[in-house]
């Protein structure tokens, strides 16, 4: 008979961070060691407050990806994404902004989330309906909302209203109690995500789809709809990420968002996620965009790499940080 | 009786081929196996029993190769022997037939049983020989897939036995088989033991390990009995009854398998509306035509052999399959489902015969694994409820008494019975009224069993329905009211009361009385 | 004295022009830290407008930043972050690309993007008699590249050369070599092509070699690699010509920002480069052997 | 008993193209049908025989990533990688040169294959040994490669050396009865491929490898061995591509191979090798590489597409072959 009264405690899952997902908060660790060693400005208030803010649109975008990758898919499309988000808001805007003032921003900022969950359904229909390999269904989606924005800008620039420039730009350089807004948007992100992951019912199915796709269906979830929510909840990110990102650079271009999809992906991996499905780890997401950031301010702020091997570098330094996260697991 | 240990061996037989002494394991820092020793001799069959989670199939994982013991020794002709990797112990002519399926679905029977040791001439791979061969030892130990079938194509019994040809291909010295009648019905299992006593006459040495004690009776020469990971004891199986081995599994006087039938007056005078009924049920290319009555309060038996197209008639129910149905009632009301999701709401459940591909998602934890099918229950508004799903979990830990050292564990780290245990508890969650069982004892040992039998004897005293797909003759005809016989997508025969007799669901499972192809479907092949 | 610090934001190296860019910017840099002790030239490349904001972020965070020298990747993207670098207090120069706001510079050097296209395309209006069939590569769309194409409609409206086809290469010798195979594939009549960019200028003729065509009069480019000047030098009949648009313009940027901490007299304004005609008389003038473009 | 004699005609894998593999053919010929109904030309010998030289580059890198991704692993490096090694052959024969002449040529072409299996080495092992996701390992490496030619070229241009061109120029525009070169490269390297991958113990191992690392542990194979002499055959395969490659264009640029792997990732794809490992298809793979660059060759023929929509109607197009290619197997 099995000993309850000797059976074992409980396990605490959820929201609090087990030691064995601290693999990526350990590479930010030693990253910032490695950092400071290097360059002792690095950890100025100033450049931290720099970096962090803006890994916030890989951070948002990756928290996304997180759900799609968890749930045993890929988006390569979300740089592309972006870019046609970023052009449709700030088109709307500006149209919209000589009738309405500044209520165009809040008007645009719902477009782009309509316009990106589009998106996202339209990537997981073809996913899930269509029954292509991800990985060839969102690199042709990445095409095509790529020309999507080329067409739209007619190969050029669109550049959000002046009008609309002063109102909107708190958005990126606003703080509140000195945390800029950035990042205040990103972990009100990743603490919705992580809720969602861990403690909704949908998150748990997105991970059962991952993990074992018959397990899945035999379990009465239905997989089609699971991992097409995955890519609109990817979609809606985007949006988020989007609407922080105009007021930075004010315009939309064709070379909008270009590889951003290659680095989401890092930072999820980095993150801890499984890239073939049923782990999602939304804070290991977080910290993994930080630390790509964080690499490419190191890059400019030390000396001794030649400009033309930033990008080796860079290379060498993602792969320790994986060996890094790796090794903490066991 | 006396526990005979290996020291008193007879003089004159030939030493050990393999020996371990005093083997410890750990995972993680959870000992589930200590200080177990024994010997294995040419030309004998050595059973290993115990219960669920007794630490049979680790011992056994150790004994091959595919784990490090914690601590003791290895012993191979009297020497240590150290094995680094799987590949040692294969070199040294010891084969594991593993308890779970290992097989690469998306290759045929022929590249699986082959792989690593393909066969090749000037490094150009011999198919055909292959090929021959395959069939050859297929053919031996009576498994009628081709060599050419895709693993992902054969039913789960089938699996079992190629993953036997595959450990038997070659010459072995020592062959360890973790439960390999599990999974195959009384058809099957004649075959499979007359292998074994060949290998025995060759002078193989084999371990055996199974649940159903009287093969271990009809074969063992010795018995070693795990509990708790620790050794009971090895015996000299003369004398050694069913009864009494499962006394010293479980460490208590053992009483009876099956529960009291229940009246079966009571369930003939009940008039109500039938449970479930089933009428023209097609699944192309498994069953054809069939139609079924399940009564209110009914345990409802389906017998068959391999492929006989019990469990596709289920998941195409459930619309798992493409498949079609003249009518399906569910007390009355006609219904039509087109997912276990919906099949669940109405009160219909189904636990699969596959419970590693199928069943439970084996990287994650228990409680997960548990409420998948049911989230709804432990959601209230404000999102899951780790707290009452851990409850969940310990009632479910309790009830079937699920066996495990660590609540932290991953379902895959169960031991198999434990697993299936799992899944029953999982199934039970929806509290289904109409409850289908695919092989519900499979790899679950006796005094679990007895447990699993008296649960679903409660169940339908509960006025719940069940339908039990078993390959265990003896286990339909202990606990079910009713037997269907299936055979070759068609029901060939129904017993029930004194009829059911192990010859008469044999006959009917196998005689041609209506001797017709499934369309679309090669049987033979 | 407190040592200057002047920062030089530049694209990475991403195909020959930039290459020559990154080439002199870093030329001039070695130059200047040896010829001036009191002034330091830092280089940073990006290799996106959001990186390049990024990079003059982090140097104006972590140092006191007493000029910035920026070619920008796009104009719109990095308009307002300069501006925060002007607002510190530092030097600002812009190179090839405007920004949006004019009074952020004190200093601004550029060639003429819309010349380069404009004059090639006077070229051939001249040279064709005013009519013929053309097909044009066009590179990243980026505001250069629009510029170049712009200057080229500007200047053959008007006359009968018509253009068959419009497509983009990438700046790059490999899509341009397959995009002038399709070319050629497609149109039995081609009188001249133009590739808004040296590289793709390369892949186009290796097509044209390979075609055996000899309908083709004019292969033009731009830029001024030193492979086609060397061309224009030899009196190469289907290149004879070569608008310059020299990445050098970076070197005279980072003296004249130099000179004005150096010189100790204001140095503000803003210089355009002419984008005359290459012809075989004044190629020499042009030609870098050195440089890797 | 079994009866084997009955035992139903499976489709037999190795040389012979099974009906269940004709996808991608199908889809092919769907596109060839199409083009030529856009515009005749598109059959034009002179055409045809371009397009179909022009994919051989990356069917012949595609090939080698049959091997990478039958195993279960992906291989993101093998664009830079190219241009790497491209640099390097330039690099040693023009060194060479002036003491050996045109021997240079055949010595270039041994140490491009040395170096590129160094570096599908390199990749294998960070994979293996390492234990790093592929995805992240190879875009590290790629980071690294392409940051190596960068560097070896200051970021400009190497070309060969003028005494070697017209001897090795044959190798891209020479023919043999009318065939160009590369293609006859491209299928002989084919053929020696799907022989490994169908005929010998190795191809065997590879994709049993990639259908479940457990069941080939379990059957005593080297599981890393298997990997990492994947990604050598990735490194060898990238090395016959430049070889073919250099007197294309006869230099080698940081922009050399930029986004191959995408195109060769999607080319294996719709070849119908399945992208997470255990089934390789050596023809499909090469059918896909044709496929795509007739998609490109066709944008530019037809009339209708704006230069900016062109990446849009390609993935359109991608994602409508794959469906051609879905439907067909049943
Ligand atoms: N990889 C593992 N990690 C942690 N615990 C494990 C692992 N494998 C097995 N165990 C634990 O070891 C114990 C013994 O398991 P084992 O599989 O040997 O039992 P068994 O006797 O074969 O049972 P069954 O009859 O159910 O197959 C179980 O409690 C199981 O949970
Ligand atoms: N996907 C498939 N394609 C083709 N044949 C299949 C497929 N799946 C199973 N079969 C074959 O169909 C037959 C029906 O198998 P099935 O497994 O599980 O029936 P069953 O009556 O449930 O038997 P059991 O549960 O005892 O194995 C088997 O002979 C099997 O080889
Ligand atoms: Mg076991
Ligand atoms: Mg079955």
């Amino acid at each position: 008979m099995a000993d309850l009264a000797a059976a074992p405690p409980r396990a605490q899952h959820g929201w609090s961070i087990g030691w064995g997902d601290a693999g990526p908060f350990l590479a930010l660790a030693a990253l910032v060691l490695i950092g400071f060693l290097i360059n002792p400005d690095f950890l100025s208030a100033n450049n931290i407050a720099n970096v962090v803010t803006r890994s916030a649109f890989i951070a948002i975008i990756a928290i996304g990806a997180t759900f799609v990758i968890a749930s045993g898919g890929l988006d390569l499309s979300v740089g592309s994404m972006a870019a046609f988000i970023t052009g449709v808001m700030i088109l709307f805007m500006n149209w919209a902004a000589p009738s309405v003032g500044t209520a165009a921003i809040p008007l645009g900022m719902a477009v782009a989330l309509v316009t990106s969950i589009a998106c996202g359904l339209l990537n997981g229909t073809i996913v899930t309906i269509g029954r292509i390999e991800p990985f060839i269904a969102t690199l042709g989606t990445m095409g095509i909302f790529r020309a999507l924005i080329t067409y739209m800008t007619n190969g050029g620039t669109i550049a959000i209203d002046r009008s609309l420039r002063d109102a909107y730009r708190p958005v990126y350089f606003g703080d509140v109690l000195g945390v800029p807004i950035p990042i205040l948007v990103s972990l009100a992100v990743a603490l919705v995500a992580a809720y969602v992951l861990y403690r909704t019912r949908y998150g748990r199915r997105c991970v059962a789809v991952g993990a074992n796709e018959d397990v899945a269906r035999y379990s009465g979830i239905s997989v089609a709809r699971v991992r097409t929510l995955a890519f609109v909840i990817q979609g809606a990110c985007v949006a988020i990420a989007a609407v922080c990102y105009v007021p930075r650079l004010g315009a939309a271009t064709p070379t909008t968002g270009l590889l951003w999809e290659l680095q989401v992906i890092t930072a999820v991996v980095i993150g801890g996620t499984a890239l073939r499905g049923g782990r999602g780890r939304v804070w290991g997401t977080v910290a993994g965009a930080v630390i790509l950031e964080f690499i490419a301010n190191l890059m400019v702020l030390s000396d001794f790499v030649s400009e033309y091997l930033v990008a080796a570098v860079q290379g060498v330094i993602i792969i320790i940080a994986m060996l890094i996260q790796r090794m903490s697991k066991r | 009786m006396t526990a005979a240990h290996a020291a008193l061996a007879p003089a004159g037989l030939p030493g050990p081929v393999l020996r371990a002494e005093r083997l410890a394991k750990e995972f993680s820092g959870v000992r589930v196996l200590s200080d177990v020793s024994l010997d294995l001799r040419p030309g004998e069959i050595h059973a290993v029993i115990g219960e669920n989670g007794a630490g049979k199939s680790t011992l056994m994982r150790l004994l091959s190769g595919y784990l490090k013991p914690s601590e003791g020794t290895l012993f191979m002709d009297g020497a240590p022997a150290e094995f680094h990797a799987q590949a040692d112990a294969q070199a040294a002519g010891i084969a594991l037939v593993h308890q779970e399926i290992l097989l690469a679905e998306a290759l045929t029977v022929s590249e699986n049983i082959f792989i690593g040791r393909e066969i090749a001439r000037f490094g150009r791979l011999d198919e055909r020989a292959m090929r021959e061969a395959a069939a050859a030892q297929l053919a031996e130990i009576g498994c009628k897939v081709s060599p050419n079938d895709l693993v992902r194509d054969i039913s789960l019994a089938n699996r079992q036995l190629v993953q036997i040809a595959k450990a038997l291909l070659g010459t072995q010295r020592v062959v360890i088989f973790d439960e390999p009648t599990a999974v195959l019905t009384h058809d099957e299992v004649d075959p499979l033991l007359d292998i074994i006593v060949e290998l025995k006459r060759r002078g193989v040495a084999i371990l055996y390990i199974s649940h159903r004690l009287d093969e271990v009776e009809r074969l063992a020469d010795r018995v070693t009995v795990l509990r708790d990971g620790r050794m009971v004891g090895t015996y000299d199986a003369h004398g050694l009854t069913p009864r009494r081995m499962a006394s010293l599994m479980v460490g208590r006087e053992f009483a009876s398998l099956y529960p009291a039938r229940q009246d079966p007056a009571r369930l003939g005078q009940d008039e109500s509306t039938p449970a479930l009924e089933i009428e023209g049920a097609h699944v192309p290319g498994f069953v054809t035509d069939v139609s079924l009555t399940l009564r209110k309060g009914e345990i409802l038996g389906l017998a068959g052999m391999i492929g006989a197209g019990r469990t596709e008639l289920f998941e195409g129910l459930l619309g798992l399959r493409p498949s079609s149905f003249r009518a399906v009632r569910l007390h009355g009301k006609p219904v039509g489902f087109h997912s276990p999701a919906q099949a669940a709401k109405l009160g219909v459940g189904y636990l699969t015969e596959d419970r590693k591909g199928k069943g439970l998602l084996l990287e994650e934890k228990l409680a997960p694994n548990l409420t998948l099918a049911a989230l709804d229950r432990v959601h209230p508004i404000a999102g899951l409820d780790l707290a009452g799903e851990a409850d969940l979990l310990d009632r479910a830990v309790a009830s079937y008494d699920i066996r495990l050292r660590s609540r932290d564990a991953k379902a895959g780290q169960l031991s198999g019975g434990n697993q299936q245990k799992l899944l029953l508890a999982k199934v039970m969650l929806n509290e289904p009224s109409v409850l289908i069982i695919d092989e519900p004892t499979r790899g679950i040992d006796i005094a679990n069993k007895s447990q699993i039998y008296a649960f679903i004897q409660s169940l339908v005293r509960e006025g719940r329905s069940c339908i039990v797909i078993s390959s265990e003759m003896q286990e339909l005809i202990g606990l079910c009211d009713r037997i269907l016989v299936m055979r070759a997508g068609r029901i060939n025969g129904e017993l029930a009361g004194d009829a059911m007799t192990e010859s008469n669901v044999a006959l009917c499972a196998t005689s041609s009385a209506t001797n017709e192809k499934i369309p679309g479907r090669n049987i033979d092949g | 004295a407190e040592k200057k610090t002047i920062a030089v934001s530049i694209p990475a190296a991403d195909h020959g022009w930039t290459a020559g860019i990154v080439y002199h910017a870093n030329a001039t840099a070695k130059e200047i830290n040896k010829a001036f002790p009191g002034i330091e030239v830092i280089v940073k490349t990006s290799p996106s407008a959001s990186a390049q904001v990024s990079a003059i972020e982090d140097l104006s965070a972590t140092r006191k930043l007493d000029a910035l020298v920026i070619l920008p990747h796009t104009s719109e993207e990095l308009t307002t972050p300069v501006k925060a670098i002007k607002e510190k207090g530092s030097f600002i120069t812009v190179v090839d690309r405007g920004l949006n706001d004019p009074h952020i510079q004190d200093l601004y050097v550029a060639g003429d993007n819309i010349a380069v296209g404009f004059n090639t395309a006077k070229f051939l209006v001249n040279r064709m008699g005013g009519k013929g069939n053309l097909v044009v590569l066009r590179g990243i769309p980026t505001v250069i590249d629009d510029e170049r194409i712009k200057g080229f409609r500007d200047g053959i409206a008007g006359s009968d050369l018509k253009i068959l086809d419009i497509q983009y290469a990438n700046w790059n010798s490999d899509e341009a070599f397959k995009l002038m195979q399709d070319y050629l594939a497609k149109y039995p009549q081609i009188d001249a092509v133009w590739a808004n960019d040296d590289d793709m200028l390369l892949g186009v003729l290796e097509a044209i070699k390979q075609s055996g065509r000899k309908d083709i009069k004019f292969a033009l480019g731009g830029n001024g690699m030193k492979e086609i000047i060397e061309k224009v030098m030899a009196a190469d009949p289907v290149t004879p010509v070569e608008t310059p648009y020299p990445p050098s313009m970076i070197k005279t940027a980072i003296y004249l920002t130099a000179a004005h901490f150096a010189g100790h007299a204001p140095v503000r304004g803003s210089l355009k480069l002419d984008a005359p005609l290459i012809t075989k008389e004044n190629a020499e003038e042009y030609y870098f052997p050195d440089s890797p473009f």
